[in-house]
């Protein structure tokens, strides 16, 4: 935070409540960080797992937590020699909460890392601890664009930006679709997030956005909305929604007819393994963007699809695939420092030079901004063997973060 | 002009659907006095329940008739197991009650069916658009209004025509004389839980097309529902149909034509008709007379 | 036996005079024993404590059911951030500044719900709640969205720097200490009991002269300020403030703590926001059937003890008295 | 004291009371009678302000109260009593009389003293206790107290409001013979400064403390005078002993 907040309070004032605490000087435990220990240890890598496990996005921390769990349990449950242990700490998707299970998780469990969270509002919310505790932070959900701008020394997305998402495929839609749009959207910061950075890639590409709508949260009925869309509909309508929310939507869209006038065009998490089974074929045909799709042809991704479907009957999605590849790259870059995460400096550093191929391809760091470089593929849904899934119709490579982050 | 006779008929559309929702809500507090907080469960648990059998018979119709069954057998075992004992009390212990069933019931069912998000399909031959004012309009859509009207008749037929229906009411009326002439009382209230929660079951299944099925939605859907029952008087059917409306009509209307402030408008009417009459459209004063 | 004697006996009385004692070690031994975390973890506590005690003079004293209370608690948080962060003034008038709002609020809103009685308040501070969590989640320029709005820094306090974690510890305890004097100075006062007579009738109230809507009106506006003056302290100790803190869920977790300590008496609800927090801390960790724990508790106290863990030992202590 | 001129109330087509004239004159002791279904309670309520007229007019002190809300006309000196229990539960007889003392003479308001220190509440509710003899269990709470008692405590309570006009709702119904006698006593002990208007089925009652009476049928005044006169009336006569069923 602030200079105000001083990490060492003047001697004087602390020993006066202390004083008042009835308590002798040397039973303070300090929280300030020692100074690295050189030997490495066997002890136990200890990981806490900050997300949302109950209500919604329950599902899209579940599908994050059990890809870390999927990874580990592949490497043996060990990494570098050291067993890695998980500790999940539900943040309710409230920022008060998360805060405090953030604290619990630095200073009370004494994690040597954090992988999470999902909720953008959450990551604001614990990012000024985060950067005062120093704790390398992998953030496995999040998407914010705004997240990477500060710059935080110890924080790596090891997942999607939404500007990466949203304006690859504004640029690509003006290209290869429609020249003109309509975008609907959630009413709240991602909505917004995504709406934008849609909307600037995709007039700078010569198209228009015709129409912009916002519905809260929770929406029960879409049909106002849809109405309006049909009365005259925009040759496409960009979307973007997630859980409940994205269900209903594309279902709403599909029976009033709407989809046969009008293509549908969405972000990852409103057209996603996890979404179809709610969607059913309402959704087929609908184009999304994402950095993963579950049918890549690559030897990566197959070796992974298959190790999911040995566990379960379905697809994974963008989150599984997240969380499995947030694993991954701590796997190697702990190697890469003989297991001596307790070095948050040289972690931090062995972080940064993650080059590897993962199932989703190709993923490196900004050095900057510590957002992943990364693929961002263009998914069509199709039918296969009576299975909704998306297939890859277009690849952007290596898609970075959002320019002026870096400036 | 046409989008908004479209406009009206979703509104209409939606209002049907809370009136589904909110009806076995609007059934146990005028006849038990109950605020069942658990009604959203009893909702979801019906959609759940619906997915299993369609899953398993493929048959939308199976599942519309067979859901409602295990949720009227629980919502009765609630009854007898919990808040029997509790008719005495304050409401506020009913009200604490059923919201702690909300939740075990809520953990229940993500333990039984996961946390996924599911829908039901539309039965066959409701799945296509029929041409109505120049636009597609979703035959199903049209199908629900048509079942939400008939279900209110039924209720209206059962309680006001019936043996059955004056037997609750007069449990309702006065328990001490219904049971003076014989009438078995407790039995009526546990019947009337468990209809109430069969509607909630009901509710779940019909709307399952349209909002989903998902660990979650007991939630989105209570809140508009007991908005209903506030605006149309609680405990009052004919109320609870008004307000459904008053609220499907608000809602969409507003969604459509001020989107900026379509997510206050359905508190705002809720405020403004308590705030004329406090025991809203059709609401008795309990403390007159 | 004259009047004299009974009224003396105020079973209250004994009960403090025990805390009273017990008091400077109950709130010194967690700086001896705990360090930074561990110290926030009761100093949260003690935030909800505050705010579970204005619910209970409503719920308790008064007998209105509020689902709204966060709203109130979310306020108090959400104009001292405001303050203190748009204009640029020390946190400290944007406490006084967050308590202010928070008691407007509470006499607009109370306005509206004291009308009402049972269900009809119950739904009516529900829906009041509601619109102001929608309202901060949608006015985005002002409130920050669903992200919310920070910045905030912890003020001093005579030379203390609040963003001492001790200092917030004795800070958070001492508005506590205040908030339950307090309480316990308003319910043994004639207007505690004319909050206690509108609870078991307020037909009677009316009957022999007291005007029940503004002896309501003024229990709602004093809980509304000492729920703003918690969400001010919440807004410190976090330094920033979501829509959660106005939330359903908030305003439920609340009631349970009430309920769970016990309604209607003074200390109740710091056991039950102590208890509840407590075992949240501990098990939501080990558990994911977080849930199913909450549901069970809300559902032993309202079949096994509704009076609450308290009014249940002060029962069990009386019949082991009779024996 | 009071006056109620023309007093009418109908509920949809059943009238309650219909153009109800009836005078309170200072000191009275003035009884309401009539058979069930009179509307002698919903007079009662009329003039207590928990339900108001359709249409006629109310008069206290010669002020019109037609259309104040109940807790004012108490405050302008109206006092009564209910038939079905409305006392406050879980407060001791002692905390239920002290209410209505403080109810008039305390300080609503007050949250930072302690009631222990208003001794001219405590002095009003200790006399209105020894008043209707209450002493001895005046510390047990009321929600636990016998029929008889309680329709004692509904006494008191409106007493320690220092009423100058008492309306009484049936005080002794459901009294075994020697808690009326008892209850008898009390009223008659009661000073002329305060005026009573009674509702009673008791004719025992009645003739021994009324002197005058009001005879109400199907909502309306058919006699009213003094005892004996009221008794003679032929129509009173013919609706209590010959009425048709």
């Amino acid at each position: 935070m602030g200079e105000k907040r001083s990490q060492t309070p003047s001697a004087t004032r602390r020993d006066l409540v202390r004083g008042a605490g009835l308590v002798t000087a040397g039973s303070l435990v300090s929280a300030f960080p020692m100074p690295a220990i050189a030997q490495v240890t066997k002890a136990p890598i200890r990981i806490g797992c900050l997300n949302v496990y109950n209500k919604a996005g329950g599902i899209y921390g579940q599908a994050i937590f059990e890809g870390l769990q999927l990874y580990l349990d592949q490497a043996g449950g060990k990494i570098a020699g050291r067993p890695v242990e998980l500790l999940r700490e539900d943040d309710e998707f409230n920022p008060q909460v998360a805060l405090q299970k953030a604290r619990k998780l630095v200073e009370s469990e004494k994690v040597q890392i954090v992988a999470g969270p999902l909720g953008s509002h959450i990551a604001a919310a614990i990012a000024a601890y985060m950067k005062k505790a120093g704790t390398p932070w992998i953030v496995t959900g999040a998407g914010s664009t705004d997240l990477t701008k500060g710059r935080l020394p110890h924080m790596f997305r090891a997942t999607l930006s939404n500007w990466q998402v949203a304006s690859t495929m504004g640029a690509w839609a003006a290209a290869n679709l429609k020249r003109e749009a309509a975008v609907i959207a959630s009413d709240y910061l991602a909505g917004h997030d995504i709406a934008d950075a849609f909307r600037d890639s995709f007039v700078q590409g010569g198209g228009k956005v015709v129409k912009e709508i916002f519905t809260p949260p929770g929406t029960n009925d879409f049909s106002a909305y849809i109405s309006d869309l049909v009365t005259s509909p925009p040759p496409m309508t960009y979307v973007f929604y997630s859980g409940s929310d994205a269900i209903r939507f594309v279902k709403q869209y599909d029976q009033f007819g709407l989809k046969a006038k009008s293509e549908l065009v969405g972000f990852q998490s409103t057209l996603d393994a996890d979404t179809f089974s709610g969607q059913g074929d309402s959704a087929l045909g609908a184009i999304s963007s994402s950095i993963y799709c579950e049918t890549l042809d690559t030897p990566e991704n197959k070796a992974y699809v298959d190790l999911f479907r040995d566990k379960k009957k379905s697809y994974p999605g963008v989150f599984d695939e997240s969380g499995y590849t947030a694993m991954r790259i701590i796997d190697d870059a702990v190697k890469l420092i003989d297991g001596n995460v307790e070095d948050a400096d040289a972690f931090a550093a062995a972080l940064a030079k993650t080059n590897i191929k993962a199932p989703r391809g190709p993923v490196s760091f900004d050095q900057v901004t510590h957002q992943a470089i990364q693929n961002v593929y263009i998914r069509k849904v199709e039918k296969r063997d009576g299975v909704l899934r998306n297939e890859p119709i277009a690849t952007v490579a290596n898609v970075g973060d959002y320019p002026p982050n870096k400036a | 002009m046409d989008l908004f006779l479209t406009q009206l008929l979703n509104g209409l559309v939606y209002g049907v659907l809370l009136f589904l929702v909110s009806a076995g809500l609007a059934l146990i507090f005028g006849l038990l006095g109950i605020v069942n907080l658990a009604h959203g469960s009893f909702f979801m648990l019906g959609g759940f329940v619906a997915l299993s059998v369609t899953a398993a018979t493929g048959s939308f119709w199976l599942a519309m008739l067979l859901a409602p069954i295990p949720v009227m057998a629980l919502a009765g075992l609630i009854e007898v197991a919990f808040l029997r004992r509790l008719y005495a009390r304050s409401q506020l212990d009913q009200v604490l009650l059923t919201f702690g069933l909300s939740f075990i019931l809520t953990d229940v069912t993500e333990t039984i069916w996961g946390k996924g998000l599911s829908s039901l399909q539309e039965p066959r031959g409701l799945r296509e658009g029929v041409e109505i004012l120049g636009n597609v309009f979703p035959a199903y859509r049209l199908a629900l209004l048509a079942f939400g009207f008939i279900c209110a008749f039924a209720i209206w037929l059962v309680l006001e025509r019936t043996r059955a229906g004056s037997m609750v009411r007069a449990g309702v009326d006065d328990a001490r004389t219904a049971m003076g002439i014989g009438l078995n009382v407790p039995a009526l209230r546990t019947a009337t839980f468990a209809i109430g929660g069969g509607l909630a079951a009901l509710a779940g299944v019909v709307a399952g097309p349209l909002l989903g099925v998902f660990s979650g939605i007991d939630v989105e859907v209570l809140i508009p529902a007991f908005i209903v029952v506030a605006i149309g008087g609680l405990g009052s059917l004919r109320g609870a149909l008004i307000g459904s409306l008053v609220i499907g009509f608000a809602d969409t209307l507003g969604k459509a034509y001020i989107p900026g402030v379509s997510m206050f408008l359905i508190y705002f009417a809720m405020i403004g008709i308590l705030l004329v009459r406090p025991h809203g459209l059709f609401g008795q004063d309990p403390s007159g007379g | 036996m004259t009047t004299a004697t009974f009224f003396t006996k105020w079973p209250a009385a004994r009960g403090f005079a025990f805390v009273a004692v017990l008091l400077p070690f109950v709130v010194l031994s967690p700086l001896a024993l705990l360090s930074g975390y561990g110290l926030d973890v009761i100093t949260e506590i003690m935030i909800f404590a505050i705010v579970a005690v204005s619910l209970n003079l409503i719920l308790g004293y008064g007998g209105m059911v509020s689902f709204g209370h966060a709203a109130f608690f979310g306020l108090g948080a959400y104009a001292t951030v405001l303050i203190s962060t748009r204009y640029d003034v020390s946190p400290w008038l944007g406490l006084a500044g967050g308590v202010a709002t928070a008691t407007v609020a509470a006499v607009v809103i109370g306005a509206f719900c004291v009308r009402l009685g049972g269900v009809g308040f119950f739904m009516m501070s529900l829906a009041f709640a509601q619109l102001l969590n929608s309202g901060a989640i949608k006015w985005r320029p002002l409130t920050g969205g669903s992200d919310g709005v920070g910045g905030l820094l912890r003020p001093d306090l005579f030379g203390f720097d609040l963003a001492d974690a001790d200092v917030m510890y004795l800070f958070t305890a001492a508005c506590l200490a205040g908030a339950l004097l307090f309480m316990r100075m308003v319910i043994a006062s004639p207007f505690g009991h004319v909050l206690v007579g509108t609870r078991e009738s307020s037909l009677r109230m009316q009957a022999i002269g007291y005007q029940t809507r503004h002896i309501r009106l003024a229990a709602f506006a004093l809980s509304g300020a000492i729920a703003g003056l918690s969400g001010g302290v919440y807004a410190f100790y976090n330094g920033f403030v979501s829509p959660d803190a106005l939330s359903f869920g908030t305003s439920g977790m609340i009631l349970l703590m009430v309920i769970l300590g016990g309604k209607g008496s003074l200390l109740g609800p710091v056991l039950g926001a102590g208890l509840f927090l407590s075992v949240k801390n501990v098990v939501s960790t080990h558990t994911s059937h977080w849930l199913l724990i909450v549901g069970c508790i809300f559902v032993a106290c309202v079949m096994v003890c509704p009076e609450g863990i308290l009014g249940f030992a002060k029962k069990l202590s009386r019949s082991g008295e009779r024996r | 004291m009071l006056r109620l001129e023309n007093v009418s109330k109908a509920f949809g087509s059943l009238v309650v009371s219909n153009a109800v004239t009836l005078d309170v004159t200072p000191g009275q002791r003035h009884t309401i009678i009539g058979p069930n279904g009179a509307g002698k309670t919903t007079l009662i309520n009329q003039i207590g302000g928990q339900l108001s007229p359709d249409r006629g007019k109310i008069f206290l002190h010669g002020r019109e109260i037609t259309r104040l809300s109940a807790p004012l006309r108490a405050q302008a000196g109206l006092a009564r009593t209910f038939q079905k229990n409305t006392l406050f539960q879980a407060l001791s007889v002692f905390e239920n009389v002290r209410l209505g003392a403080q109810a008039a003479h305390g300080r609503t308001y007050d949250m930072f003293r302690s009631w222990r220190n208003d001794t001219r509440v405590l002095g009003l509710a200790e006399q209105a206790i020894e008043q209707m003899n209450l002493g001895r269990i005046a510390a047990q709470p009321v929600g636990k107290l016998s029929y008889g008692d309680l329709r004692q405590v509904e006494v008191a309570v409106a007493l320690a409001t220092s009423p100058t006009v008492l309306l009484l709702d049936e005080p002794t119904s459901g009294l075994s013979p020697s808690e009326t006698a008892r209850m008898i006593d009390v009223l008659h002990a009661l000073p002329r400064e305060i005026s009573i208007l009674m509702i009673e089925h008791d004719m025992e009652v009645v003739f021994s403390i009324a002197d005058h009476i009001t005879v109400l049928y199907y909502g309306e005044v058919i006699a009213s005078g003094a005892p004996r006169a009221v008794a003679d009336d032929p129509r009173v006569q013919e609706v209590y002993l010959g009425a048709p069923q």
